[in-house]
């Protein structure tokens, strides 16, 4: 059924989606008429990353995938940007289990569209965020700090993320993340929650490739809430420019900023 | 258009993740961590991450190339062929058999490997054959075969996850086993125990919770230091030892000596925190041990090996689940290539060639007449080139120019031959010396299978085609064998290679392609019907009764002198692998890692007047290199680390090629240096 | 046991703050000796990873001065400041670092004493903090 | 890239930075920084000795990095620039380091410590200047014409100087007629000059020529390009007009303010402003009784400036009142009457002479006005006989202050040049630059900029007009090297900094096959606002890249906290 709407249907050239094989679960592009193996959707692969690694080389094409929630955020980020057509990539509308809800502690689970699955019940916050807000900053740091000691520079977070679109990655240089070799230290991570602070997602797939199991979405969700406590911005709204970009036209311009 | 996903192994530490090749219409655009794999779960190192940049790079080898006076010149498959097995002939009925040696490779497939060590005794009739292995597991192959038979990984990769306790020695693991170091993390998450006994600071010892510093070449002092410790506070498994060892005795009168004062005084480890960890290891229910090159290359490699055995013996720390002790095996197939019988004293499968029916068996199933005589180790080889007793070397991908020990001999060695001809997929040093330069196919250009360090057989699929006429080196193994008038070389896939391996070689009689593209086995796996051994030595050792070997501290071949005051160790470091063919064509590794550095301890360095980044000149009495200082206070004074990666500055000009008598290995890791502001 | 004396890091935009900084010193206005002024041609240019950069490793405390909102030179330029900095003050309050180590400002070309003032303030707030946890911390 | 050769030169700056920094123990310092191959110090480093020093090192040690720690860059940057451009060497590779306003003469008490902070300035310096690299200054032609923007005294004044210096102008005018202000009034204080002749004088200055082209009933609608290459858009009574200009200069002048609903005004017949007095005066007609009151909706909350011509204004109606009704009454109620400079002050004298009446008011008890009897009652607490007073008019003035034009937004905007809170245009630099706006080839006279007085006026659009003539009697415009580019192996396109430019520099552009941004270096003001917003370090700005400040970031870090442990 997945292959009839995505090429009868909604008229694509190619189909991205996640199906079983050789004893596992991967990734899959078909054009019309190749046949294609079990879908599973409970293998939460990162489908616009993929779609993001292969799209300079489809050209015109028209290329439908497996759209969750934050998939469609996601892409609206890019879109946003101007680095994806979104004419070009058509949404077959995924709606998350109750597990993977859960696992990703998500808060807006339901896609516009839900051609796959039943819609579910957003999850509460994030209860790893919720108990570091409450402690002492020292303690606070102390985690963070263990947290970020096991980090192993894979570069997992920032190849695997969506919204992620730089090819050479700042962090890669030496200019702000200074050469201490492995673990990369504090740097590295507060520059890439601040990169993501006006476009993240939310998808968790930082946090799920992270073979220290970092608890990356949690610091994401942290900047989120930061973000919207101060300008109302939540990330996957095409027609949202991104606050750190705009005038303090229409806010208060607050002259004496001493809450800085 | 065209975009496949192709499940395949990664290329470069013997973890061997499995991953998605993306190819686009015959480009390789990247790699795609598989969610579903049982050893990565999804996870990848940065190397595995950018195992597709290296391979459609403009370097690559894409035609044979024949030298001609001083230059190479293209030519034919046909004529480079064809001129190989004249030489060969040539040498062979001029000087004997046992004047070629034939390298095999751990970064060739199982099968590849096969058909080498089926080409060399064969058709060449030489047991002359050797890879890397011998520089990095040799005494583990050797110490473990003497103490349980087996000599591999006894537990699986997934076990790490379940372990109390994890004793890590020699091993930089997160560096280079990242995702084996992940496992590690997963269990410090779940409240495990990490001990690290290292020269160094590693990632991971930052992380222990008893993290002991040791003098390099000290290993037995603080094992059998250890092992004293639980003997004296009753802490052995006694129903372990009674039912499932032999030789206890021997061991108790063979550590009696190593008070905790003394071994202080050789490793340097204080005396409190070893016999802490000697507890903590003995206590947990669920211990493993994980080691590497700092335990085996040196030159009483196969001795520490089997000290480590006792240890784990001695606290019945093995043959059950999270229990066991495991050597991590440093490249993607140098386990198969062992166990393909990439060695010269053994078939695969761990036969012994001096072993009569053996032989019998082989000669049988090869329809020749084999040698019975073990052939040359590598590192014997090199030495007999230098004495005109080797004349002929063929190399499939391997680059002794910078892995092995002392190359400024190596270097002599080469030049000593009369044939060098080199297999590999791109120039490396030791190709500028060949003959004969054949350009093959690398893992993502064929098909086949390695076996990473947990036994598992894991499948390598063709996802594109190899760059201008390269060959996958199985193909170039066949022709080369037909052309030496050989037959039973007539393969049209790997696929069959495997299937007559698995004939020959009980522990993996079971296995074939068509089980492994579904199923995950590890072997032994001697039947189609068997699922597979992910834990050996569960009821009784491989060779029935576990051995206890009394052994002792003895001091490295080079100690510091006067002159050359610092010991140098040698390894890698998390960005580069190896010599650095793939890696160093990889734009985002060799960023991370760009250059050569020598690790030196800040007081030391202090006490020299070098500063951080400074260029400074190391030397030992074999040579000298120039390289960057790093100045850290995370490797113990006294000591200095050199990664092995880099030709512009090898460390292995400086290494020392004493043997260990057993396994031939070299102390790579041990030597007398000294520093000096360049 | 002498007293802390934090290092603290300044970015001045060319046309005010940096003019204001000169006017204190014109002036000849006493301040404490911990603060090291980085020229740039606007608030606006001072990226994020730079103060990152500086606390991570070890700097007390960082100190952004643009034009007072409305009298940028380059006219919104440090609109976009006072947009960005707060948003890095969450980050680092978000992974336990104290939010006061990083103080964004505007002081015009006219304004030596509010420089001076500033300056004073700011070391004051930082030694009251004590030193940069991350000196100490080993990644 | 080979290590670069620094030369490192500390002033003593006569006492200024020598009696509180240990000179020569910053120079012992700065002789084992990286890449310093000489290390020196002058008694005064800008003075011939000093400079001529520094440039014999360069040749002597071939320098290719100079840093000097002396005062400050905004006023000795050029000096020292030159001499290395003369001693062979780029002047971009040159380095700043200020130890005397940032340093010395703030640290005063504090020798030790200041001397420590000098040495980690000059570390940082230098850790920038090995990474500095030589610019070329770009060069643009320029269109020979300018346009100015408003006919009034300012706009009029500027545009006949260009135009007697042979520059094509063009007069850009909203209303019907040329003039403004100029023509509703009939006199100009304090020579009591008639208004009518000056603006003659110019007029003939303009009718007779070709160069002059005056666009009536015309307003700005559309401003593009820079420096030398704008094209301005103006809408003609209805038909659109493209023209190519040089230079642009602003002089839109400045509205009285209409105090509606303060004291009566619009309401009660007789309370009127000075145009409408202005107007009265012209027609010869001088009231009996007359009561100036000043400040009305100025120096308050919301309005807080004072708009300097209305003091004035009001002395001299009151005194042109008794010249054609000399037994008129007069009364000027005043916060302050600010009656600066000599002539001005004549005035307030000869007022107070004839029996102008000043009475003083404070904003907290503000002045009443009412209709009474069929006069106008104006009830007054005068603060300095501390008592209630009653004055009874005919009419009263309110002297009202200038505003800005209710467009001069519209102007900002279309020009990308500021104003401040009050709507005010800004100039570049108060003292430095004060005709000219941040924006090259925008320049600012009259009473857009503040409320100005008809000889202030006059002055400020000359020399807008002669400033507006260098580039274009030069032909060229050169942009100092401190413009933004974007690495192409790096940008990611992603467009941040095209939002975050405020002048439109910055363009997606396809570069061999690949999305890039592209700055253009004309329109390019060098603020670095795209170099922050870019999330992948491909946006830099020459002169202040991060590479070079992060490398002074890990030089404070390295000689500060290192030295700590």
């Amino acid at each position: 059924m997945l292959p009839e709407l995505a090429f009868d249907k909604l008229g694509a050239d190619l189909l991205l989606a996640m199906c079983e094989g050789h004893g596992n679960v991967g990734p899959i592009v078909i054009s019309k008429g190749e046949k294609m193996a079990k879908v599973r959707t409970d293998v939460p692969y990162q489908l616009v990353t993929i779609l993001t690694n292969i799209y300079p080389f489809i050209g015109q094409k028209k290329l439908a995938l497996l759209c969750r929630r934050c998939d469609e955020k996601a892409l609206a980020e890019l879109e946003k940007r101007g680095l994806v057509d979104e004419k070009r990539v058509l949404r077959i509308g995924l709606a998350c289990s109750a597990d993977q809800i859960k696992a990703c502690r998500c808060s807006d689970p339901v896609p516009s569209v839900v051609h796959i699955g039943a819609p579910g019940k957003p999850a509460g916050e994030d209860e790893l965020m919720n108990k570091l807000l409450a402690m002492p900053s020292e303690e606070r740091l102390k985690f963070w700090t263990a947290q970020f000691r096991k980090c192993n520079k894979c570069f997992a977070c920032t190849l695997n993320c969506p919204v992620c679109f730089c090819d050479d990655c700042v962090l890669e240089e030496r200019t702000f993340v200074a050469e201490k070799g492995i673990p990369p230290g504090m740097s590295f991570h507060l520059i890439r929650t601040f990169h993501l602070s006006d476009k993240c997602v939310e998808c968790g797939e930082c946090e799920r490739s992270c073979p220290a199991g970092i608890p990356l979405l949690t610091l994401r969700k942290m900047a989120a809430k930061d973000m919207k406590a101060l300008y109302g911005f939540v990330s996957g709204d095409k027609k949202k420019v991104s606050p750190l970009l705009t005038t303090l036209e229409g806010e208060p311009m607050e002259d004496e900023c001493h809450e800085c | 258009m065209n975009v496949e996903h192709v499940l395949t192994t990664c290329p470069y530490c013997g973890t061997g993740c499995n991953f998605y090749l993306q190819v686009v219409d015959g480009r390789l655009v990247g790699v795609v961590p598989c969610k579903t794999d049982e050893i990565s779960l999804g996870k990848l190192c940065i190397k595995g991450y950018n195992a597709h940049a290296f391979v459609q790079h403009p370097d690559r080898l894409i035609h044979p190339m024949v030298r001609q006076g001083g230059d190479m010149r293209r030519v034919s498959w046909e004529e480079a062929l064809d001129k190989l097995a004249s030489e060969i002939k040539r040498i062979r009925d001029k000087y004997g058999p046992d004047s070629i040696a034939v390298l095999a490779s751990a970064k060739c497939t199982n099968e590849e490997n096969y058909l080498f060590q089926k080409l060399a005794r064969a058709v060449i009739g030489t047991n002359n054959v050797d890879h890397c292995a011998r520089l990095c597991h040799a005494s583990t192959v050797a110490g473990l075969l003497y103490s349980f038979g087996s000599g591999a990984m006894t537990n699986t990769i997934p076990e790490f996850d379940n372990a109390d306790c994890i004793l890590v020695t020699g091993s930089n693991t997160l560096e280079a086993h990242p995702i084996i170091g992940s496992r590690m993390l997963r269990a410090l998450e779940k409240g495990a125990k990490i001990i690290t006994v290292d020269p160094r600071d590693t990632p991971l010892s930052r992380l222990a919770a008893i993290k002991l510093n040791q003098k390099s070449g000290s290993d037995i002092a603080w094992i059998n230091g250890m092992i004293k410790v639980i003997i004296d506070e009753g802490l052995v498994d006694g129903e372990f030892v009674e039912t499932r060892t032999t030789d206890f005795a021997k061991l108790k009168e063979a550590v009696s000596g190593y008070h905790l004062d003394k071994v202080e005084s050789i490793t340097g480890i204080p005396k409190d925190r070893l016999a802490e960890a000697a507890r903590v290891f003995a206590k947990s229910k669920r211990a493993m041990v994980a080691y590497a090159m700092g335990i085996t290359q040196h030159s009483n490699g196969t001795d520490i090996v089997k000290a480590l055995a006792n240890l784990s013996m001695v606290t019945g720390h093995l043959g059950k689940e999270s229990n066991g002790l495991n050597p991590l095996r440093g490249q993607c197939n140098v386990q198969g290539s062992c166990d393909a019988g990439g060695l010269p004293n053994l078939y695969p499968g761990y036969q012994r060639v001096d072993d009569e029916q053996t032989r019998a068996k082989f000669e049988q199933a090869w329809g020749q007449r084999l040698p019975p005589k073990p052939g040359l180790t590598l590192t014997c080889a090199v030495k007999d080139a230098l004495v005109g007793k080797l004349k002929a070397m063929i190399i499939f991908g391997e680059n002794i120019m910078l892995s092995d020990p002392d190359i400024t001999h190596v270097e002599q060695a080469l030049k000593e031959l009369e044939l060098v001809a080199v297999v590999d997929i791109f120039p490396t040093e030791t190709s500028s010396f060949a003959h004969i330069i054949l350009p093959a196919a690398c893992y993502a250009e064929k098909d086949g299978t390695f076996t990473n360090t947990d036994r598992s057989v894991r499948l390598l699929r063709k996802a594109l085609a190899p760059p201008g006429e390269a060959w996958p080196d199985w193909k170039i193994a066949c022709e080369l064998a037909k052309r030496l008038g050989a037959n039973g070389f007539d393969f049209a896939s790997p696929a069959q290679v495997m299937d007559e391996m698995a004939k020959v070689t009980p522990i993996y009689g079971g296995i074939d392609h068509s089980r492994l593209d579904s199923e995950h086995l590890r072997w032994p796996c001697p039947t189609k019907d068997h699922k597979g051994t992910p834990i050996l030595h569960t009821q009784k050792f491989t060779k029935g009764l576990g051995t206890f070997a009394p052994v002792h501290h003895k001091p490295p071949a080079e100690e510091p002198s006067e002159e050359y005051p610092f010991i140098l160790t040698t390894g890698r470091n998390l960005f580069q692998y190896h010599t650095g063919t793939m890696t160093r064509r990889s734009p985002k590794l060799e960023r991370e890692a760009p250059e050569p550095y020598v690790e030196i301890n800040t007081g030391d360095a202090k006490r020299l007047g070098i500063v951080d980044g400074e260029r400074v000149m190391v030397s030992s009495r074999r040579g000298a290199i120039s390289l960057k200082a790093a100045v850290t206070d995370r490797i113990i004074p006294g000591s200095i680390f050199i990664p092995f990666h880099y030709a512009e500055a090898p460390a292995n000009r400086l290494t020392n090629a004493a043997l260990d008598p057993v396994s031939n290995i070299p102390e790579l890791k041990v030597c007398a240096a000294k520093v000096q502001k360049a | 046991m002498t007293e802390f004396e934090p290092t603290i890091l300044a970015f001045c935009c060319n046309w005010c703050s940096y003019a204001g900084a000169d006017l204190a010193g014109v002036s000849r206005l006493q301040m404490p000796p911990n603060v090291h002024i980085v020229r740039v041609m606007c608030s606006a240019s001072v990226k994020p990873e730079y103060a990152i950069k500086a606390i991570s490793q070890g700097i007390d405390g960082v100190l952004v001065l643009g034009c007072h909102i409305g009298d940028c030179h380059y006219m919104t330029g440090n609109h976009r400041t006072a947009k960005r900095f707060p948003v890095v003050q969450k980050l680092l309050e978000d992974v336990g670092i104290d939010k006061t180590r990083l103080r964004l400002d505007w002081v015009s070309a006219a304004e030596g004493e509010k420089f001076q003032k500033v300056v004073t303030e700011f070391v004051e707030d930082v030694k009251r903090l004590g030193p940069n946890p991350l000196k100490e911390v080993r990644f | 890239m080979s290590m670069a050769r620094t030369g490192v030169f500390i002033c003593h700056c006569g006492h200024n930075i020598a009696s509180i920094v240990a000179v020569e123990e910053v120079v012992k310092f700065a002789r084992t920084l990286p890449g310093v191959v000489v290390a020196d110090h002058n008694l005064y480093s800008c003075s011939e000795e000093g400079l001529s020093a520094i440039k014999t090192s360069i040749k002597q040690n071939n320098l290719d990095r100079v840093v000097v720690a002396a005062c400050t860059p905004r006023t000795h940057e050029p000096l020292f620039r030159k001499i290395c451009e003369e001693a062979g060497i780029n002047k971009y590779l040159f380095e700043f380091v200020n130890i005397r306003e940032h340093c010395s003469w703030i640290h005063a008490k504090e020798p030790g410590p200041a001397t420590e902070k000098a040495k980690r300035l000059v570390a940082m310096g230098v850790s920038k200047a090995a990474l500095l690299e030589p610019q070329a200054e770009t060069e643009s032609s320029v269109t020979p014409t300018a346009v100015v923007i408003g006919g009034g005294l300012a706009g009029l004044t500027a545009a006949a100087s260009l135009v007697a210096q042979d520059i094509d102008t063009h007069l850009v005018e909203q209303e019907g007629e040329i003039g403004g202000h100029l023509s509703r009034v009939s006199v100009l204080a304090p020579e009591f000059d008639e208004s009518r002749k000056l603006l003659d004088s110019l007029m003939s200055g303009l009718a007779g020529s070709e160069k002059a082209h005056i666009h009536l009933r015309s307003k700005l609608k559309d401003v593009h390009g820079f420096v030398g290459n704008f094209e301005v858009t103006i809408d003609e009574h209805g038909k659109e007009l493209k023209i190519p200009a040089g230079a642009i200069l602003v002089a839109t002048g400045a509205q009285e303010f209409q105090p509606v609903g303060e004291y009566g005004f619009g309401e009660l017949q007789g309370t009127i402003t000075q145009l409408d007095l202005e107007k009265m005066l012209s027609e010869g007609k001088a009231p009996n009784r007359t009561v100036f009151i000043q400040c009305v909706g100025s120096r308050q909350p919301g309005r807080e400036y004072c708009s300097r011509i209305c003091c004035n204004t009001s002395l001299k109606n009151a005194l042109r009142i008794l010249d054609l009704n000399p037994k008129a009454a007069v009364t000027i109620i005043h916060r302050d009457i600010m009656s600066y400079g000599t002539a001005w002050e004549e005035l307030y004298r000869r007022a107070s002479e004839r029996g102008v009446r000043f009475l003083r008011y404070a904003l907290a008890n503000p002045t009443k006005v009412t209709r009474k009897d069929g006069s106008l009652l104006v009830e007054v607490y005068d603060e300095t006989l501390a008592e209630r007073i009653n004055v009874e008019a005919d009419v009263v003035v309110l002297a009202t202050p200038m505003v800005s034009r209710e467009n001069s937004g519209d102007v900002s905007k279309m020009l990308k040049v500021p104003r401040d809170k009050y709507g005010f245009f800004l100039e570049a630099h108060v003292k430095l630059r004060p005709v000219e706006f941040a924006t090259d080839g925008v320049f600012i006279c009259g009473s857009a900029r503040w409320p100005s007085s008809a000889k202030e006026v006059m002055c400020q659009a000359l020399a807008a007009a002669a400033k507006a003539a260098i580039p274009i009697k030069r032909g060229k415009v050169i942009i100092e090297a401190i413009t933004a580019w974007a690495d192409p192996d790096k940008c990611a396109a992603c467009g941040n900094c095209v939002t975050a430019c405020p002048y439109e520099a910055v363009e997606i552009a396809t570069q061999d096959g690949k999305q890039i941004a592209k700055v253009n270096d004309a329109q390019c003001k060098g603020c670095g606002a795209c170099v922050a917003a870019c999330p992948n370090d491909a946006m830099q700005q020459r002169g202040f890249t991060t590479r070079q400040l992060g490398a002074m970031i890990d030089s404070l870090v390295k000689n500060a906290l290192e030295a700590e442990q």
